[in-house]
């Protein structure tokens, strides 16, 4: 019975971690080519929240002392917490400064 | 109590340092750091005699023994060295509560009580360490005090020369820091003692070359032997007076100590000669040093950048010295420390009082200034007479000897060359005197007065001790002559 | 890595200079990580990923981002780089060989300390243990160098003008970021509880006072970041957190001091309780809370000084 | 990542890089920069020589033998802690000196101080 | 697995990295770091566990405060710099 759990979690883990990791070159490989910066903004919040809670989830179900439980989800709070923070005020900034989002007509003024 | 002196040594003035932060008002912080400074040289007083008595003396911080904890191993070298440092700065205190009134802001006055007592906690602690790395912390203490006591000055160029000595000093520190990581890569060891022991396994290696050369242009930077002084002269010329008395007397002097210590004691007497054209280098730097420093200082308007090109020059002596090669010339150097520190810091105190009083210490300030401070002018005429090395003063004692190794050498062409940069540092100083004696005061000045007692009564005290152990030198020689001895090998 | 600091020496605009630091800094700390220096790395990050790119920005926003002329002393500053860099060349020839545990450097003194630093302090952490036992002087000065740069920075740039003179600006433009302040005010007692654990951790994992000091100040300096450095100079107040860096020293020396009366030498922490080991262990714990009140205080009163002086130009007409 | 003997390559090349901008600059903040880049280049240094490749951080675990050398990091945690207060002094000085002469290249204060004379 | 996980989260990072080398725009260079950030406490994270340290966590969890707070400084930064120097790409 032990040996299906840990079976299970390793392999729910795996799962997790590979999503994680490919959430996070997807979204490494979006802020290099998508063509402006809100978009781009876009690709680094999925690798910041889905990507980064993904592999954290998965090293959660790895771990084996409570401590290190404890510490993934405050990781994982922290980056749910200040991820979407900052790119919030991100924007905000970019907006106040005058940066004017890429719209799809503006396509060809680029 | 009398088994921790060594680290009481350095504690105090750090302890000291905090606790003056929260004190008000400022005349009680002054106090203070004076009673902490004149402890800290009763402490250095009673130290060389112990060490004098009964030999080195190991102090083991935090009991853990020597290459695993950090110790103290003050020898009679350590001994002398805390002794110029704290009797220096002691005797500069006094002066200080006077003459930051009209050079600081007063809302600073707490601040540089603070910073300099850190200063003076770092020096000490240079001295007194037997750990390589702990050099390398004390002396960030000491650099960071000296940088922000130095940019404390009410002049504008203080802040860019004190910018100007902050970057060449980290750069200094890096390459202290870097030598020591690569010494320590070779044998393992940071204990200086234990050191000097492995070393010699290691020496051909090329880590070992690579670490003494980082090393040694490190403390270069910071003792600012030519070439590497630029950032000396108007370090000295803006800082506060008092500083620059501080920095002028003592700093160097670390510096210098640090160099002796690891050519002699660390690396070797054999070693820093043999396998490293140290000699040459250090000849032909500290001739240069001497000449090319003398000369720009006749052509400087300002008195302060004069003394601050004159311990340019000075420095150069003191490398000359050791570099000769023999007991003879290390203990010129070391004469020349004790020297050197007693004059400069009667020349610059001096120099602080007309700034108190004038407010200015350009040449022309200085016009008529014989007839209306005559006490404070005829200090200026004595420390430049001492500079100078005229008989009867503590500059002729230290160049007597220095004269005398390099004859013991027979390199008669150095002796010329001493000899010439004497003669350009009596025309620097002649051009002081002619300002003071022969020339009608300036219209501002004629209203000046003597500067209080305050600020004499230090400055005299230099002057003193620069005459009285210009004619006796039993004790200066005693002990440097011994140091020299020791370090030359003739025990361990 | 070379390639950021590369960027770094090119880029003209110093606002691109300070965030690739940033960067920089984030890299060496991987770097740590990966050669096993956690304790390094922990302070690497928090110092030179946080505090110091905080401070530069600062110093940034009196100063003006843009640099004139690049480089003019290329020629000589090219000869001196290529004479240090040849003689660190020529040195390294012949340097131990990297990564093998045979090398001089782990024979001599280090391995006493991992056989004997459990025995004789009580502590897991050997970093630590070294750190605030055996070369506990060496940190004694460190935490000097703090305070005096604290010193030295209050005496630069004390502010002579009253300060509710001023109008807080930060204050008025945090007003509407309304997501941010909710945030960052969860997070601060947040980062507040961690600060002490990392603190009181050191012992047994990364971390100690210094680091602990850093991530407290850190929540103050996101506090003032965010509710203007007015509301949090209220909160901490200028005065007490002068006399709080002053103290943290002062314990750290009255430790050793305590010890020096017990009839041991300075910082020996054996003397402070009847069983050596304890003795060393509450020394150590002791000693890391100075550590950690001095650098808190140290970090928050530099950054304080520094924006203060962002308020008082603004208001002063330049 | 960065591991193999030509670790201290790369801390020379840093150091370089590091003294250059030092040097070469005359922006004083770049300055500032360049000093920091040439510490942490001394930092790699260090911690490159203490590293042990099999061993593992020096938190001491049972059944675990080899640890890197902790030494080094003790002292490279001083020197960063040296290194931050060396920055921000300058940091500092530099505001002051913006305040006080109303530009931080170098050649323009000297300019100035020459002016001055 | 965890080993791909790393590499993954090292490929990242380096496209962060070209992004904030090449800009253009100020943000994107903020954004990039911001993001270079997050991706380190994810790699301390996954390092903790590939060698079996799960201590290291302590250092991830800093990182993640240190980035949130830098980012905070650098747009604090802006809002008042903004009139004052109009593009970043200089480059």
């Amino acid at each position: 019975m032990e040996i299906m759990i840990d079976l299970l979690l390793n392999i729910g883990s795996g799962i997790l971690l590979i999503l994680g990791g490919f959430f996070c070159v997807s979204g490494g490989v979006g802020l290099l080519r998508f063509p402006d910066f809100y978009t781009r903004m876009h690709a680094a919040g999925v690798t910041d929240t889905l990507g980064a809670g993904l592999i954290l989830v998965g090293l959660m179900l790895q771990s084996t002392h409570l401590i290190v439980l404890l510490k993934l989800i405050l990781v994982l709070l922290f980056a749910l917490l200040t991820g979407p923070a900052a790119s919030h005020a991100l924007a905000k900034a970019a907006m106040h400064g005058n940066l004017k989002p890429l719209l799809y007509r503006d396509k060809s003024t680029r | 109590m009398l088994t921790h002196l060594p680290i009481l040594q350095v504690i105090v003035p750090l302890m000291a340092a905090p606790i003056c932060l929260m004190l008000r008002p400022v005349r009680l912080v002054w106090l203070f750091a004076l009673i902490a400074s004149a402890m800290v040289f009763l402490i250095s007083v009673a130290l060389l005699q112990q060490v004098v008595q009964s030999g080195t003396i190991i102090y083991e911080i935090g009991g853990w023994s020597a290459p695993w904890g950090i110790e103290y191993r003050i020898d009679l070298l350590n001994a002398y060295l805390l002794l110029i440092i704290s009797a220096i700065s002691t005797v500069i205190l006094l002066s200080t509560h006077t003459s930051i009134q009209s050079e600081l802001a007063a809302e600073r006055h707490t601040f540089f009580y603070v910073a300099y007592l850190l200063c003076l906690a770092g020096l000490l602690g240079i001295a007194a360490t037997g750990d390589l790395f702990n050099v390398f912390v004390f002396l960030e203490i000491s650099a960071l005090s000296s940088y922000a006591l130095i940019a404390l000055g009410n002049n504008r160029r203080a802040l860019w020369a004190s910018y100007q000595y902050l970057i060449m000093g980290t750069i200094g520190a890096t390459f202290i820091l870097i030598g020591i990581g690569l010494m320590y890569v070779m044998t393992g060891t940071l204990n200086m003692y234990d050191l000097s022991q492995r070393l010699p396994e290691v020496s051909d290696s090329r880590t070992v070359f690579t670490a003494f050369a980082f090393f040694i242009v490190g403390v270069c930077l910071k003792l600012a032997l030519f070439p590497l002084h630029m950032w000396l002269p108007n370090a000295y010329a803006y800082a506060p007076s008092a500083v620059t008395a501080l920095l002028a007397a003592t700093a160097t002097k670390v510096a210098v100590y640090i160099l002796i210590r690891f050519i002699f004691s660390v690396f070797g007497v054999e070693f820093s000669f043999s396998h490293f054209p140290l000699q040459d280098i250090f000849l032909v730097l500290s001739l240069a040093g001497i000449l090319i420093a003398s000369t720009t200082a006749i052509f400087q308007q300002n008195v302060k950048r004069i003394l601050a090109y004159s311990s340019v020059a000075q420095v150069g002596y003191m490398i000359l010295g050791f570099s000769i090669g023999n007991p003879a010339g290390l203990m010129a150097t070391l004469l020349h420390l004790f020297n050197h520190a007693l004059m400069k810091g009667a020349l610059f105190l001096a120099v602080g009082a007309v700034m108190y009083r004038v407010g200015g210490v350009q040449l022309s300030d200085f016009a008529g200034l014989g007839k209306r401070m005559p006490w404070t002018m005829a200090a200026i005429v004595i420390g430049g007479l001492s500079l100078i090395g005229v008989p009867l003063t503590v500059g002729f004692v230290s160049k007597w000897y220095l004269v005398a190794a390099v004859l013991e050498r027979g390199w008669w062409p150095v002796a010329v060359f001493i000899l010439v940069g004497s003669l350009l540092a009596v025309i620097y100083i002649w051009r002081i005197v002619e300002a003071a004696y022969f020339q009608l005061p300036a219209p501002g000045n004629a209203e000046v007065r003597e500067a209080p007692l305050s600020l004499l009564i230090p400055t005299w005290m230099l002057v003193v001790a620069n005459i009285y152990f210009g004619l006796d030198t039993r004790l200066t020689v005693g002990i440097s002559e011994s140091i020299a001895k020791m370090l030359f090998g003739v025990e361990p | 890595m070379l390639f950021t600091a590369l960027a770094i020496a090119r880029v003209k605009d110093l606002f691109a200079a300070v965030m690739l630091m940033g960067i920089y800094s984030l890299l060496t700390a991987s770097l740590f990580v990966v050669m096993h220096a956690v304790d390094v790395a922990f302070t690497e990050a928090v110092v030179g990923a946080g505090i110091s790119t905080l401070l530069m920005l600062k110093a940034l926003a009196l100063t003006g981002p843009h640099q004139n002329n690049s480089s003019y002393r290329s020629m000589l500053a090219l000869v001196v780089v290529l004479i240090s860099g040849a003689l660190l060349i020529y040195g390294t020839w012949d340097i131990p060989p990297f990564a093998s545990a045979s090398a001089p450097i782990h024979q001599h003194v280090a391995p006493h300390y991992i056989q004997n630093s459990m025995q004789e302090t009580g502590v897991r952490n050997v970093v630590t243990a070294i750190l605030a036992s055996y070369r506990g002087f060496d940190t004694f000065g460190e935490l000097v160098v703090v305070f005096t740069a604290s010193v030295g920075v209050m005496g630069l740039l004390a502010v002579t003008h009253p300060h509710d003179k001023y109008h807080d600006g930060d204050a008025a433009a945090m007003q509407q970021h309304l997501i941010l302040r909710i945030v960052v005010k969860m997070l601060i007692p947040l980062i507040l509880i961690f600060a002490l654990y990392v603190q009181f951790h050191g012992d047994y994992g990364p971390g100690g006072g210094f680091q602990a000091g850093v991530i407290f100040a850190s929540a103050i300096i996101l506090y003032s970041m965010v509710f203007g450095s007015h509301a949090a100079q209220q909160v901490v107040n200028r005065t007490v957190i002068q006399i709080l860096a002053a103290l943290g020293v002062l314990i750290y020396g009255s430790v050793g001091i305590v010890s020096l009366l017990m009839g041991r030498n300075f910082l020996d922490y054996s003397a402070l309780l009847p069983d050596p080991v304890d003795g060393q262990h509450l020394g150590i714990l002791l000693v890391e809370l100075g550590v950690g009140i001095t650098v808190a205080a140290a970090m928050i009163i530099i950054f304080f000084s520094f924006s203060d002086r962002v308020v008082s130009e603004e208001v002063s007409p330049e | 990542m960065i591991l193999g003997t030509y670790n201290y390559w790369v801390v020379i090349a840093l150091m370089m890089i590091g003294l250059f901008v030092v040097i070469a600059h005359g922006n004083l903040l770049k300055k500032v920069i360049g000093l920091s880049i040439l510490q942490t280049s001394v930092f790699i240094l260090y911690i490159s020589m203490s590293y042990i490749s099999g061993g593992t951080a020096p938190i001491l675990e049972h059944g675990v033998e080899l640890y890197s050398n902790p030494l080094p990091h003790v002292l490279i945690l001083t020197a960063i802690v040296v290194g931050i207060a060396t920055t921000a002094l300058a940091l500092a000085l530099v505001i002051r000196i913006k305040e006080t002469y109303g530009t931080i290249e170098e050649q323009e204060i000297q300019a100035r101080d020459l002016h001055e004379c | 697995m965890l080993i791909g996980v790393a590499a993954a989260i090292l490929i990242v990072m380096m496209l962060a990295l070209i992004r904030a080398f090449i800009g253009p725009t100020l943000y994107d260079r903020i954004l990039a770091v911001n993001m270079f950030g997050t991706k380190t406490v994810l790699l301390i994270a996954v390092l903790g566990f590939l060698t079996a340290r799960p201590d290291f966590l302590d250092i991830a969890l800093a990182y993640a405060l240190i980035n949130f707070i830098s980012i905070i400084g650098v747009l604090r930064f802006f809002e008042y710099n903004r009139p004052n120097f109009t593009d970043g790409n200089h480059d």
